[in-house]
């Protein structure tokens, strides 16, 4: 993992040596390239090409998606590359995942889910070996590692809190569940506490199975539902806590032509704006982060600590809710949500000066 | 001789009392469980059997019928075909491409994905039948292989339209056209689309199976292959032609599957194969056949549906729904299967 | 012009060479018989003739056409059809009678035009007819017996066109009754100057109905006779290569201790009662006309149906509900559908001949390879097993080899009971012998022999008291001297009355 | 008579060269794939040897060998189990709660998932033996079954060290305890645990099965049961190990697993199912052996460990490799079972 420089070779081996003599030598480099205008503070320890693993958990729906465009697009700005590693959904094949990635030697690894206990071994060999970690939305806790997340929670509360809203706190409505994922199983936490805040609201049916058709099979369980509560009237909301229940659920309604039940969600795509800003579409709210935002963060979390600089164990990306009727008529799309909606996306979080040098130096 | 006394109805009277009763549960067994389910399914709700419902069972069920019918074929002659889950994924993705990322008119989007279902039938009966490996590790391998291109071929992404283009290049031109969508949320006299042409194939394909010749070779092949081949069939070319079936119907399935959810969703089939295999062996029971036939595989079909949908409707939890799933299944076949020893 | 005219024809299975440039022909109307011992090519050459397997070497012509048969419908083309050896290669089991027997019509027909099955029971009733051998329609070729079987198979090759028909040992599952039946539909088929290949271990049928004999040994066709030209002895010896030595039937007395007794034995598929007893070093027969139950009443002895009644094994009373009990109250069975229950097929011969015996072979669970391998050799020579090693798969052994490990494998267990049925069925002339001597030898050391037959001379010959048998009871009871094949079968036919009796049930169940 | 000049060695000499160049492939075939593969990935790789990796790619097989060691068991008896999976995802929930809910010791964390493995085992076997459901329908309403079970046990949550309880009563006593995770995590003698837990049950179930009588009467109740049973083989005894035998490994892979993730997750092994599978059925053709065989297995679960392993070194897409596994696998079964006519 060496660059071509106009170091001797002494001084590059003693480079490699410990993390301290990176930041030493970090110094060194910029002084001596002063000479390079725009390349001026770029860190040594991240001026090459560098090898970057992703362990994820899953990588279905779109949000995964976006997620690995995120990671690809910024890694690739930095001039690195990117490696997915996905475990479809097998706690045990991420572990392997994550030990397989540190057997390479990469330069950095970002852990996507998955749960500490079957992380953590492999984290702190990784750590070990000098190889620096950030994590996305588990549980994970080593020192050293820094933990982003999209806060569940607050996400789960955000479109809780637009629904009762919109219903006045009083009404029956579908809940769409299904256990055995982290994400999921966080916003029931909220979503428990939302029925016991609000005692009027009842939950009249529950459903939910995720599969890789989680959205037709959604859709068929709810209409059933609808086929089960003819009446107008007689469901006012559906919280669908994944965009892929939502989805599915939304569909039901349209094509039952019950537009009355309005859908609350959570996650947004490219898909799910469309979705939700078609003509009388029931999907009127969802809470989400950026997914792409949330890649790129991650990824500049990780070069800092590449590069040597403080980085904080824990950082909370804030989640946004977004109604349809804060968006425009026409379409929008995810690039352009942050036009509408206060406070999306988070561009600069996490971003050292010396990133625009990197971004503009491998843009050519 | 004593011949010339056959006469047609005489038979079956010989049984004695309890070996009819025995018989009646071996046939009709199944059909005695659905009837049972559906009882209880309108007895403890009232919108269970409106017309409205009904036909959202038959439509939640076509798409795995189509897909079951496929499997069906391949176990009539005798072989296993584990990849139609990927090959429904496949011609989902294949028509959300051509809608939206090329805009081509119907006729393209509805032939592309058939022709694609044909051939990885093709590539299924080279390796089983030409290459001579095992069906359930050859299809298998199969499956994998469709998986990774369909993936590969949208980087992961689902189709919708008017989408952002994958490698970032502007706005995806196409969208899904409702002559398209119609196939899956159309109506016709007021029955749904995918209904009716789930009920025509079913009635096609029963016909095909049972009255041309080429339906009865896909019998004898699966019958007893050798004796079959000795009689001067031409065994490998008929198990060509059934994993080429079950792939174009597979591709079918995916076709019905985008055009109801409008969306060219990856790996969409993959829950597929599970029920359309469940399908077609409780198909096995239905009248007694002991063999797949596709009558009994659409009533498989509708069991699974009205479990789902019933249940559902009960607000029974999903995972409580696999153990009544289970349990009826076991209690279906046992009164089946379950006879005294012979 | 010959029919048929096979020249130089050779074949071999990797390093086997089974058939070794074999000259045959076939006159038109002729019956040309085909003989040899088990393992001799019959079957192989047969078998190329229907084109189901690709001939390595040699010419064949048909009407002065030299014709290749890379299938078997080529060979159909050409006008060759075959009743095989093994049923169960040829019929579909899980279709219907109807279907089974009319499925040339299924294969040659039209793809456009619609099957009528209604038609094609009408069909399937007249060729059965013609066969004279109601089925009943609509039941499943599995559920059938086998002669039923055989009778299927024999009612399509008679109804289709074809110029030659080869039999492949067609009268081994049937009655004297369907045998006479098969001779008539045969002597009607010459008559259309069809030329008949008739492949045959009994040679009293060989002599009635064959017009020329082939006589193959060891993959070589060594002679060619006139029916009548030669004595049957001199058949034999040409066959076997040597001079057959009659076994030994002399019977030894044997002791007054009774070492099996069954009592009340209730026999679930004939529903009729069943009582019997075996002395120690007696060869008892069954004798029976096919269909009379007899495998029925060996399967309720041996617990392989669950069967109600008493049994006693050395004056011990034992309960027998399956085979498994049988086995260890010392019964031991040869059934009649070796390829069914008798061997597995994919298993070598080793494996075969130890399984019953397996406790012997091993030592706290583990099993004594070696020893296994020394006693399976051994066995080997004794039974004149022809194997290329005792670890080749049972499914390269020809019938009648099968047959003997079928037999040998019980010959570790430490039974005192043995049950045959239909042990000859599909063995050579030779082998039959060596079945016989080892029947003897057995009963020599003192075990009870239970033998089930509807070959009336064997029992003559072998059997020291005989028991007849008629739809499913025992009618007739006599000791080896007072029997004669009259006797019996008069006894086996229950006069007219009992003949009358089946068929009448037998065509009820024919009507569906 | 003729037997004398049985000649034993003879046979094996007399084939030809051609012929001997395709027995070669078919008895090695397998592994000559597998050798090519670990060319390949060591040429292009440099990490790929390392004896850090090595272990890794034993390790991360480790689970999925144990559940194709238990598919293997009802192959032999040709049956078939497709509840692995989900005793899988019960067991390792069962042991989570065992250690977080009930904060039980090492003994009864053990011994419980084993148990209800073999109570599987035995339901299994009465479907299958008894009542005579086809295997494949049967276990796959058992798998139904379980997957709710464990799934309304747990509500859907999966279990961790202290979790808030389910119910909402508070906090869970229990943790996953050290002596526990060494099972899944710890070392021996710098190997992985798992990886010497495997290759000792590799070995001791290669022993069982071709040198004791117990061993053998499976092969030959697979064999043909019937020539079995009239042979004195109560098979439907063996019948009913078989499917217990599958049954406990399935919950000793599910306990492995949970100590390897220190969670007891819901529905987590539901994947292993088609991989233990796949393992089993490319067993069949290692060393030409032409039945199910635990070496075989094993090189098979080895085949897909490292494919795994030394696709996602060599940075190939996820989604790409699936097509690489399948084509590797077609590859080296090709070798194996493609022959001329026979
Ligand atoms: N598919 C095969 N592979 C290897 N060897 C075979 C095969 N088929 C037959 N043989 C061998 O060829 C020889 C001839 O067999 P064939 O079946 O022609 O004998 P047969 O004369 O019909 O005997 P039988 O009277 O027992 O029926 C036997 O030694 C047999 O083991
Ligand atoms: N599937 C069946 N359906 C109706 N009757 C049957 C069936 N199988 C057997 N039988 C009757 O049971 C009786 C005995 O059958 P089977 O021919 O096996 O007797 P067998 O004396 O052992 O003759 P074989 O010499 O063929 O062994 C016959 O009368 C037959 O008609
Ligand atoms: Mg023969
Ligand atoms: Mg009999």
């Amino acid at each position: 993992d060496q660059q071509p420089s106009s170091q001797s070779e002494e001084e590059a081996s003693e480079e490699t040596a410990t993390e301290e003599a990176t930041e030493e030598a970090t110094e060194e480099t910029s002084a001596e390239q002063t000479s390079q205008a725009s390349d001026a503070d770029i860190p040594a320890a991240v001026d090459k090409p560098l090898k970057i693993a992703a362990i994820m958990e899953f990588s279905t729906g779109t949000f995964a998606s976006q997620y690995v465009s995120g990671l690809e697009a910024q890694v690739a700005k930095f001039g690195g590359e990117v490696q997915i590693y996905n475990a479809n959904n097998d706690l045990s094949q991420m572990a392997n995942h994550l030990q397989t990635a540190i057997n390479q030697d990469v330069d950095g690894i970002l852990i996507d889910h998955g749960r500490a206990e079957a992380l953590n071994q492999g984290v702190e060999e990784a750590l070990e070996k000098g190889i620096p970690v950030v994590t996305f939305d588990n549980d994970i806790t080593v020192d050293g590692v820094t933990a982003i997340s999209q806060d569940d929670y607050s996400l789960a509360w955000g479109t809780l809190k637009q629904l009762a809203q919109d219903i006045d706190g009083e009404g029956n409505i579908v809940y769409v569940w299904a256990g055995g994922f982290t994400p999921l199983e966080r916003r029931n936490v909220i979503y428990e506490a939302f029925l016991e805040h609000y005692p009027n609201v009842e939950e009249i049916a529950r459903f939910g199975s995720v599969s890789n058709n989680t959205a037709l099979d959604s859709q068929n369980q709810m209409e059933a539902v609808l086929k089960k509560y003819p009446e107008e009237g007689s469901i006012d909301a559906v919280f669908a806590p994944y965009d892929e229940f939502a989805k599915g659920v939304t569909r039901a309604i349209q094509q039952a032509g019950r537009d009355e039940i309005k859908v609350y969600g959570i996650d947004l795509s490219d898909e799910d704006l469309q979705i939700m800003q078609a003509e009388n579409s029931p999907w009127v709210t969802t809470a989400a982060t950026d997914p792409a935002e949330v890649a790129g963060v991650q990824v500049r979390f990780l070069y800092q600590k590449i590069a040597g600089e403080e980085t904080p164990s824990i950082y909370a990306l804030d989640p946004s809710v977004v109604n349809v009727s804060d968006l425009p008529d026409e379409s929008v799309t995810m690039a352009d949500v942050g036009q509408h909606i206060e406070g999306w996306g988070s561009p600069n979080a996490a971003r050292s000066p010396w990133m625009d040098a990197l971004e503009a130096k491998n843009g050519q | 001789m004593q011949l010339k006394q056959l006469n047609i109805s005489d038979y079956p009277q010989q049984a004695d009392r309890k070996e009819r009763i025995v018989n009646f549960f071996m046939k009709f067994g199944t059909l005695l469980a659905l009837g049972l389910i559906i009882v209880i399914f309108s007895l403890t709700n009232e919108q269970f059997l409106t017309y409205g419902n009904i036909t959202d069972i038959l439509r939640s069920i076509s798409i795995v019928t189509l897909v079951a019918i496929g499997v069906t074929f391949s176990m009539i002659v005798g072989g296993f075909d584990l990849s139609v889950g990927s090959t429904v994924s496949l011609a989902t993705v294949a028509s959300g491409a051509l809608l939206v990322w090329y805009s081509q008119e119907l006729l393209v989007v509805l032939l592309v994905p058939l022709v694609l279902g044909a051939l990885i039938g093709l590539i299924n009966a080279f390796i089983v039948v030409k290459i001579r490996i095992p069906d359930l590790i050859g299809t298998l391998a199969v499956m994998y292989i469709i998986n990774g291109v369909h993936l590969t071929y949208t980087k992961g992404y689902s189709i919708y339209g008017n989408m952002p283009m994958p490698d970032g290049s502007g706005t995806a031109p196409g969208i899904f056209i409702p002559a398209f969508q119609f196939i899956g949320q159309g109506r016709l006299f007021n029955i749904p689309f995918p209904v009716i042409l789930m009920v025509v194939i079913v009635a096609l394909v029963h016909l095909f199976l049972n009255y041309t010749r080429a339906g009865r070779l896909f019998y004898m092949t699966g019958g007893n292959k050798e004796a079959a081949r000795l009689s001067g069939v031409p065994v490998n070319r008929y198990r060509t032609y059934a994993y080429v079936l079950s792939g174009v119907f597979a591709a079918l399935a995916g076709i019905v599957l985008a055009a109801r959810i409008g969306t060219g969703q990856v790996s969409a089939g993959d829950p597929l194969l599970m029920d359309g295999v469940a399908a077609a062996l409780i198909g096995y029971s239905v009248f007694g056949a002991g063999k797949p036939n596709v009558i009994g595989t659409f009533i498989g079909a509708i069991i699974i549906g009205i479990l789902l949908n019933g249940l559902t409707m009960m607000n029974v939890p999903y995972y409580a729904q696999d153990i009544i799933k289970g349990g009826i299944l076991v209690g279906a076949l046992a009164l089946t299967y379950f006879r005294k020893k012979e | 012009m010959s029919l048929l005219q096979v020249q130089q024809l050779t074949k071999s299975f990797g390093p086997v060479n089974v058939l070794k440039q074999v000259d045959f022909s076939v006159e038109p109307g002729e019956v040309h018989a085909l003989l040899g011992v088990n393992g001799a090519g019959k079957s192989t050459l047969v078998k190329i003739l229907s084109g189901d397997y690709e001939k390595d070497g040699g010419n064949i012509e048909v009407d002065g056409e030299e014709v290749h048969f890379s299938s078997p419908s080529e060979a159909q083309e050409k006008g060759i059809a075959i009743v095989v050896q093994e049923v169960d290669t040829g019929l579909i089991p899980n279709l219907s009678v109807a279907e089974n027997v009319t499925l040339d019509l299924t294969v040659s027909g039209k793809n456009s035009r619609p099957i009528s099955w209604k038609k094609r029971k009408q069909i399937a009733a007249d060729r059965l007819e013609k066969v004279q051998t109601p089925i009943p329609l609509n039941s499943l070729v599995e559920d059938c017996t086998l002669s039923q079987k055989q009778m299927i198979l024999l009612a399509r090759a008679v109804a289709s066109d074809a110029k030659i028909i080869i039999f492949d040992e067609p009268t081994a599952p049937l009655s004297d009754h369907e045998t006479k039946q098969l001779f008539h539909v045969i002597e009607e088929l010459k008559a259309q100057g069809i030329g008949i290949i008739y492949i045959s271990h009994r040679m009293q049928e060989i002599n009635r109905i064959a017009d020329r004999m082939t006589i193959m040994r060891d993959g070589k066709a060594v002679a060619v006779y006139e029916t009548g030209s030669v004595s049957t002895e001199e058949v034999i010896k040409t066959m076997l290569g040597k001079q057959l030595h009659k076994a030994d039937y002399q019977h030894r007395g044997f002791s007054e201790e009774t070492i099996l007794k069954i009592e009340d034995l209730q026999v679930p598929d004939t529903g009729k009662q069943i009582n019997l007893s075996v002395r120690a070093g007696e060869i008892v027969g069954v004798a029976g006309l096919v269909g009379a139950g007899k495998s029925e009443t060996a399967n309720a002895i041996f617990g392989v149906t669950n069967a109600k009644g008493k049994w006693s094994v050395s004056d011990r009373n034992v309960k027998i509900k399956s085979p498994r009990h049988a086995v260890n109250a010392g019964l031991s069975f040869i059934p009649e559908e070796r390829r069914k229950s008798g061997v597995l097929i994919d298993s070598s011969v080793q494996e075969n001949l130890s399984l019953p015996a397996l406790q012997n072979f091993s030592t706290a669970g583990w099993i004594n390879r070696k020893k296994e391998h020394q006693s399976a050799l051994q066995q080997i020579q004794e039974l004149g097993i022809i194997t290329s090693s005792p670890k080749a798969l049972l499914k390269h052994l020809s019938g009648g080899n099968q047959q003997k490990v079928s037999i040998g494998k019980w010959l570790n267990h430490d039974s005192s009971v043995f049950i045959f049925d239909e042990p000859t069925k599909g063995i050579d002339v030779g082998a039959k012998n060596d079945v016989f001597r080892l029947i003897t030898h057995l009963a020599d050391q003192g075990k009870g022999i239970l033998y089930f037959s509807s070959e009336f001379d064997e029992l003559l010959q072998i059997a020291d008291r005989i028991l007849v048998m008629a739809d499913g009871e025992i009618t007739d009871e006599m000791q080896n001297q007072e029997a004669t094949e009259a006797r019996l079968m008069t006894a086996a036919t229950g006069g007219n009355a009992v003949e009358t009796a089946k068929y009448q049930r037998l065509s009820a169940a024919g009507r569906s």
